[in-house]
């Protein structure tokens, strides 16, 4: 059985459409990558996902249950946790405390539990130095990474990644794909939006490229990379 | 035939909390301030008419032309030197800002004009009324209607004709990119509160002519200009004047049934109009 | 006699009440001027309720805790005088207190002014006034010299005043028994803004006498509409919103030939116990004193100190409180506003140790030609010692 | 000074001040027991609101509905049901919390600046609605008969403990029951937000988008808040009307007393701070003391301090004192643990 | 250096606390036009935001024709003679096309090269949905309004933000044929684009940001593509 259901969902804002139609699934433990054009429609396909708008048409399941109406709050509970694409870190908390929000309401855990389980997140991430200071402060890298941190804190199922490894250098990057693959490996489901390609191949085994905010397609990345139209549309190379 | 004159009644006393209203609702939604002084700075011009007719013995009607000015200049410096500097994403500021200022004229008014009950007197007019079929219409209240009906025109008006309407509207819109336009908002801003005062010195007009008025009664006042405001929907100068007769005529047929639900009947309405329309009669698309 | 005496006073002196505190500060200034003059040291401690019912209250705590006052003096709208007196009553502390009718004085005090079997009297706390059964008496002579269809139609709110007036004490009972029908629309709330309701009741039943206790903004609103909407009564007789000469003018031409009760006026035939003057002397010198027209709470603040005086003279140690108490109860002068003296008939037995009634008479406002308005005295069927100045006019 | 030994050293001060407060009856004049009572009394209104407009973002104008049917259900309970006022005060916070759910009902449909003008509606029509109940006088008013404060519960007892009047006696117990309620609702507040309900209201406060996507229920939250804030503010309406002993629908419905105050208490002394209310309710005492004999113009300077500080210190006297001073009293801060590798 | 219209040097940035650009280099000469290129977040719209006034800067850190105007507010910096048209197009959605446009004129007119007139010859498309309101035109024709908008106030620099963004490429042609035109009327342009063959078709030059810094410039024939890929990325694929 499927973990994530995406059945024609559609999404417009005015005469704008963003999601068209889309239908995917993700199975228990499984990495998709999704790429895509600017403007393309994947952060609003994660919005859609995790509630944050409601589509205009088309039915989401999660683990058996359809979510389509249900508010962003239940489907945390439910395990879909989720990373902005621009970091949305509470300002005023400490970067300890954002995890623990997310640990507390999120994940329901509590006590000192709770605590031993997000200062682990933060070793993780690479956060541990800074779990004291306020998240206002940060540098953009490190609100990249306090998003990937709270999103793990809120121990989902399913994990949704919105452009986490822009502007990273090449040790970092590698450090941020070490993180998502050991998430991946304790059985974490993954949906991967970015724009650095060879961090994204080398953690999903499914590509999806949307375009306009319709799916164009899906499936082998390699395969997929090596579409003709894919480098077009995709990385604006005539061929 | 009772039916027929409470309902007419009624619309006639929403024209009156219309008129209260638009000044309100057009600060409201243009730079989404809730001006909780609204009712004492109404309060407050009609003792500036009352002292002008007094000084210079004029009628109310001339001594108006007098006093809005002087409320225009009240209303500009007000949103330059205090309310720009609280504007902001964060609504206790400004909420609070004009709660004290709502606190300090009336009270300064106290100070000024003593608590004694005082009204302007327009002469015969106030008596008089026109048969209307089987009713009889008070010219005054009809006055009253009239001239909301106009000032709301006026300020549609001035709001979708008019360069300074356009800068209102975009600055409303999106601050940050009308000032990409050149537009400086905080002089917009300034200026339709200014306009708003000019509203609120005709209100005056009219409050001070229909009964006794002193420097507590703004807040009073208010509550009815704010339910009109929120029924209509923000921003919506027409709705704002919906809501005031839905307001009026709530009442008017609350008092009908029994004068004990007067007040209750126009609170209740706004409830039930809420409970169904969260945002109001005539919401604005993009709130 | 020990030294200075502390006396309390509490009055409305600024809010929407501060009409009824006019005279305070010039009744006050005599007060202490004569009282030393007669060899008697008195303090007096002024205490602003600032028409706040919640503020009264505190400010008596303060009197009694704070400066320990042998006695308080409280003046004006149950909405003062009531939080004063139960704090009061509970400290055991003396207090004399005027204008407010005797009924919402006394019932309004009581834990369940429904259930007369459970009203209690009053220790420490003495009131004089007058009281509705007056009032409801002065207008109904006025109505009998008039030739109408005796249907009455009343403006009661739903406040102290306007539900007292509107109750079993009130006058629909005292209606009933002269004959005439009443159209009572039932109690509205103060600051009303429309009154169709309530005019379009008046015409249909033909309403031909309109009385009530509205608040002043209220009738100047209702008074409007009547006139605009053609409701033509041959006689108004209101309390409470034609008191005060400022908010008659502020009603303009409107107001010519409207009634009212009138408690204290120069013209009345009475004598100050502490200072000897006669009330026009009385009215002369706080006009001179304050430039402003006379105001009838004027004779009842000062009468106030009378029986404050007169208790204080009588007393072996006036900061004794249950020796003033008792001594106030046994009060018995002829003051500015005629006598006063507890334990009378003319209060109802549950009451007359506390109350102590006051004559009542009626006005007629005049428009003089130069826009002004004179108060004529025109009924004294209950008080004819109080002459009258002037023959009752009917409207138009 | 180590962070630890700091904070028991405001503890060990804090509980210090809190026996003294408590021995003010024994020791103390009864003025001082009667201003501290309304003192404590307005602290109790400002912490509550402080919860909610400062922590919860929930801007109300209409605690006095909370206030008033407090009153008017403990005169209920003494008058039409013969209690005695200790367990009538319990019936009219809960009264109050009671009519919150309602209110909470349609205000929560409203949002910012729509809410404020909600809630204070809502008190108007609660107001108008009790000015219809005949057997509590209506829109007269009640006085509690005579006696009842005398004769409540613990009053005897107090009365031969301390050898003084009955009068005193009942304001001692009154006295005492404001402190004990200012105590926890303060210690209530701290740990509310302490507790990882505090923790997601601030969360929301800074982003609610993000919130609501760690799982952060916001309507839920502030439902809870606005409940709870109810109960106390309705305790206190109760308890105030012992003392002030007479009961009206203007007097107990007060915007100006119940809510314009506290409001002005709350800025002053530092909206969204903990102790802000503390600080606030101590300048507004001294200010009414000295310039309560000048009537209106105590209102005046009352609202400019308002102004000014809106305009120059958003965060009040406290706030600014943080800030200079960087000492926090009752800090919310969660410690991450100490690092257990390397 | 007379021909240098629009210098920036050492320009830094704030958002709050956090910082956003670390002192930017960059001039612009008359009639030509550049192009900035970079990742998300680099801070391509933080440094438009700056020269246009809407996030403070130091004074002296921008001068447009020999005259500073770091401090400038955004109008004041409009009234100088530079004008946007922001990413996401943010036109004003109360307002109709023809209204949207014509407030790009409010409080500027330059030389008066542009009018509604020429606009409207510029994307005829525009003229028959003059009346709708601005937000229910298609993506492309959203962004001439918005380019129509910048246009009105005659200005001397103009930056375009993104303005390709989520549109397709037949539209992207389009907006772009402008250009020319917009270059003739004496403005000088910056365009801010992630697509990175659109930016090297139009510009004369070419800037490259990666974390609030130029990290590469030059015409661009000169650039290889893989020392933009480096530029871009900070890592060779
Ligand atoms: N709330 C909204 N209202 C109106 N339009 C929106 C809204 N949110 C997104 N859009 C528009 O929807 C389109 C798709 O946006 P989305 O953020 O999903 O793109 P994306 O594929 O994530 O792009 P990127 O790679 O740049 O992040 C864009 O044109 C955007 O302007
Ligand atoms: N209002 C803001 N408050 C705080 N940080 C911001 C704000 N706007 C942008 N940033 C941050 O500043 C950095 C630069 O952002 P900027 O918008 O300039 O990037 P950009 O290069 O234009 O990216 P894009 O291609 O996505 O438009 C980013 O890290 C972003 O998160
Ligand atoms: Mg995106
Ligand atoms: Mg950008």
């Amino acid at each position: 059985m499927s973990l994530l259901t995406l059945d024609r969902v559609s999404k417009s804002f005015g005469a704008l459409k963003v999601a068209d139609a889309v239908s995917f699934e993700v199975a228990p433990g499984e990495a998709l990558g999704i790429i895509g054009p600017n403007g393309a429609g994947k952060s609003t396909l994660f919005n859609l996902i995790t509630g944050n708008i409601a589509p205009n048409a088309g039915r989401i399941l999660f683990d058996g249950a359809d979510v389509t109406r249900k508010p962003p709050m239940s489907r945390v509970a439910a395990g879909i946790g989720r990373s902005f694409q621009i970091p949305q870190p509470f300002s005023h908390l400490s970067v300890f405390e954002n995890l623990l929000v997310a640990a507390n309401f999120g994940g329901g855990h509590h006590g000192p539990h709770a605590a031993a389980l997000c200062m682990d997140i933060l070793e993780r991430t690479g956060l541990g130095g800074v779990a004291d200071a306020t998240s206002g402060g940060l540098s953009l890298l490190q609100r990249k990474r306090l998003e990937l941190a709270r999103a793990m804190a809120t121990s989902p199922k399913l994990i949704l990644l919105d452009e986490i490894a822009g502007g990273l250098t090449e040790a970092e990057c590698g450090a941020l794909i070490e993180t998502i693959t050991s998430i991946h490996a304790e059985g974490t489901a993954i949906i991967w939006i970015e724009h650095v390609l060879h961090a994204l191949t080398s953690v999903v085994e499914r590509l999806m490229v949307l375009n306009f905010g319709k799916m164009l397609m899906i499936g082998e990345p390699d395969a997929v990379m090596a579409s003709p139209e894919v480098k077009e549309i995709y990385l604006g190379i005539d061929v | 035939m009772i039916w027929v004159d409470t309902i007419v009644q009624g619309i006639l006393l929403g024209g009156l909390y219309a008129l209260f209203a638009a000044g309100l609702s057009l600060v409201f939604g243009i730079m989404r301030l809730v001006n909780l002084a609204h009712g004492d700075l109404i309060v407050l011009a009609a003792f500036l008419i009352l002292t002008v007719v007094n000084l210079l013995g004029l009628s109310p009607f001339v001594a108006v032309l007098i006093a809005v000015p002087v409320m225009f200049a009240i209303g500009w410096a007000l949103q330059t030197y205090v309310l720009n500097r609280v504007l902001g994403d964060d609504i206790l500021p400004p909420l609070l800002v004009t709660f004290g200022l709502s606190v300090v004229i009336q009270n300064g008014l106290l100070e000024g004009f003593s608590a004694d009950s005082q009204k302007l007197s327009a002469g015969p007019i106030e008596a008089a009324s026109l048969p209307l079929g089987p009713i009889t219409v008070g010219v005054m209240p009809l006055l009253t209607l009239i001239s909301a009906v106009v000032v709301i025109f006026a300020l549609n008006r001035l709001f979708y004709r008019t360069k300074l309407g356009r800068a209102f509207r975009a600055t409303s819109d999106d601050a940050v990119t009308a000032g990409l336009m050149g537009i400086r908002p905080r002089n917009v801003f300034a200026i339709a509160t200014g306009i708003a005062m000019v509203v609120a010195t005709i209100a005056a007009l009219y409050l001070g002519i229909r009964a006794n008025f002193d420097p507590s009664i703004g807040p009073a006042r208010l509550i009815y200009a704010f339910e009109a405001v929120i029924i209509g929907g923000l921003g919506s100068l027409w709705g704002t004047l919906a809501g005031g007769i839905l307001i009026g005529v709530a009442q008017a047929l609350g008092a009908a049934v029994n004068p004990e639900w007067q007040i209750l009947a126009g609170h209740v309405a706004f409830v039930l109009v809420l409970l169904i329309r969260p945002r109001g009669l005539f919401p604005r698309a993009n709130d | 006699k020990s030294g200075p005496i502390k006396i309390g006073y509490v009055s409305p002196q600024t809010g929407p009440l501060s009409g009824f505190a006019a005279a305070d500060a010039y009744v006050i200034e005599t007060f202490v001027k004569t009282a030393r003059a007669q060899g008697v040291e008195v303090e007096v401690i002024v205490k602003d309720s600032q028409s706040n019912p919640n503020r009264a209250a505190e400010v008596a705590r303060e009197l009694i805790v704070r400066d320990e006052v042998n006695l308080i003096c409280v003046a004006s709208t149950p909405e003062t005088t009531n939080p004063v007196c139960t704090i009061a009553e509970a400290e055991e502390v003396p207090v004399i207190s005027t204008v407010a009718p005797w009924q919402p004085w006394f019932i309004g005090q009581q834990g369940n002014p429904a259930d007369p079997a459970s009203w209690q009297d009053f220790d420490y706390v003495h009131h004089f006034f007058w009281g509705l059964e007056d009032n409801v008496q002065v207008f109904m002579n006025m109505w009998d010299m008039i030739d109408s269809n005796k249907s009455v139609g009343a403006l009661w709110p739903n406040d102290g005043d306007g539900n007292a007036w509107a109750s079993d004490v009130g006058m629909p009972p005292a209606l009933a028994g002269a004959g005439y029908t009443l159209t009572d629309t039932g109690r509205y709330q103060n600051l009303t803004d429309d009154f169709s309701a309530q005019i379009n009741a008046f015409k249909q039943n033909d309403v031909q006498i309109l009385t009530g206790i509205p608040i002043p903004p209220d009738f100047t609103t209702f008074w409007t509409q009547a006139k605009q909407q053609g409701f033509q009564p041959k006689m108004v007789s209101v309390a409470k919103a034609l008191l005060f000469p400022e908010s008659v003018a502020a009603l303009g031409p409107l107001a010519h030939n409207l009634t009212c009760e009138v408690w204290w006026s120069p013209m009345h035939p009475f004598t100050s116990s502490l200072t000897g003057q006669s009330c026009a002397d009385l009215a002369g010198e706080f006009e001179d004193y304050a430039g402003r027209q006379w105001t009838q709470p004027l004779g009842f603040i000062h009468s106030l100190f009378e029986v404050a005086m007169d208790a204080i003279r009588r007393a072996d140690d006036p900061t004794d409180g249950d020796e003033m108490a008792e001594l106030i109860g046994t009060t018995n002068i002829d003051s500015a506003v005629g006598k006063i003296q507890w334990g009378r008939d003319n209060v109802p037995p549950f009451a007359k140790a506390n109350v102590s009634k006051t004559p009542l008479v009626g006005g007629q406002w005049r428009m003089q030609d130069d826009g002004g308005f004179d108060l004529v005295i025109v009924e004294n069927g209950l008080a004819p010692e109080i002459a009258l100045t002037g023959a009752l006019e009917t409207l138009s | 000074m180590t962070t630890s030994s700091k904070i028991t050293l405001t503890r060990a001060f804090m509980a210090l001040v809190f026996v003294a407060l408590v021995c003010v009856p024994v020791i103390g004049s009864r003025a001082m027991v009667q201003d501290l009572f309304m003192v404590l009394t307005l602290l109790v209104l400002a912490l509550n609101w402080n919860m909610l407009a400062g922590f919860a973002g929930l801007v109300s104008v209409g605690q006095q509905a909370f206030v008033g049917v407090g009153a008017y259900a403990m005169f209920g309970g003494v008058i039409l049901w013969g209690w005695d006022p200790l367990p009538a005060i319990l019936l009219g916070g809960l009264a109050a919390m009671l009519l919150s759910l309602p209110i909470a009902f349609f205000t929560f449909r409203l949002n910012g600046a729509y809410f404020a003008i909600g809630t204070w509606v809502s008190a108007e029509i609660v107001r108008l609605s009790l000015a219809q109940w005949k057997a509590l006088g209506g829109g007269t008013g009640t006085s509690l008969p005579k006696g009842t404060t005398k004769d409540m519960l613990g009053v005897a007892q107090i009365k031969e403990l301390l050898g003084v009047s009955s009068s005193a006696a009942s304001d001692a117990l009154t006295y005492w029951l404001a402190l004990a309620l200012a105590t926890v609702t303060l210690l209530a507040g701290y740990l509310f937000l302490r507790s990882r309900m505090g923790l997601g209201l601030q969360a929301i406060r800074d982003n609610v988008e993000a919130a609501r996507s760690v799982g952060v229920d916001p309507l839920r939250l502030k439902a809870l808040v606005f409940v709870l804030t109810a109960f106390g503010t309705g305790l206190c309406g109760a308890l105030l009307f012992i003392q002030i002993t007479r009961v009206s629908p203007d007097a107990a419905f007060s915007v100006v007393d119940w809510t314009a105050f506290v409001i002005f208490i709350t800025v002053i002394g530092g909206i969204g701070t903990l102790p802000g209310p503390v600080v606030g309710v101590l300048v507004f005492y001294i200010l009414q003391r000295a310039l309560a004999d000048y009537g209106t113009v105590y209102l005046i300077v009352l609202g400019l301090i308002g102004i000014v500080i809106m305009l120059f210190a958003r965060k009040g006297l406290w706030g600014m004192f943080t800030e200079k001073t960087g000492i926090e009293l009752l800090p919310l801060r969660h410690r991450a643990l100490p690092r257990s590798d390397t | 250096m007379t021909d240098t219209v629009l210098s920036i040097r050492n320009l830094t940035a704030f958002y709050g606390d956090f910082q956003a650009l670390f002192g930017v280099d960059l001039t612009l000469r008359r009639g030509r036009a550049l192009a900035i290129i970079g990742a998300n977040g680099a801070g391509k719209s933080t440094l438009m935001r700056a020269i246009t006034g809407i996030l403070p800067s130091p004074a002296e850190a921008i001068t447009l024709k020999d005259r500073p105007i770091g401090a400038l507010s955004a109008p004041e910096v409009l009234e100088a003679g530079i004008s946007m048209v922001p990413e996401g197009r943010r036109l004003f959605p109360s307002l109709t096309v023809e209204e949207n446009i014509l407030i790009g004129a409010h409080s500027r007119i330059g030389n008066g090269y542009w009018t509604l007139e020429a606009i409207y010859d510029l994307f005829p498309v525009l003229k028959e949905r003059r009346h709708n309101p601005g937000t229910a035109l298609s993506g492309g024709q959203q962004q001439m309004v918005a380019i129509g908008r910048a246009l009105m106030s005659n200005p001397d620099v103009l930056l375009c933000d993104e303005i390709s963004l989520g549109l397709a490429p037949v539209i992207i042609r389009d907006i772009y044929a402008a250009f020319p035109r917009i270059r003739e009327s004496g403005a000088s342009v910056i365009v801010v684009e992630q697509d990175i063959g659109q930016a090297l078709k139009v510009a004369d030059h070419v800037f490259c940001m990666m974390e609030g810094r130029i990290t590469l410039s030059g015409a661009p024939g000169d650039l290889s593509r893989d020392a933009i890929h480096d530029a871009y990325f900070g890592v060779s694929a």
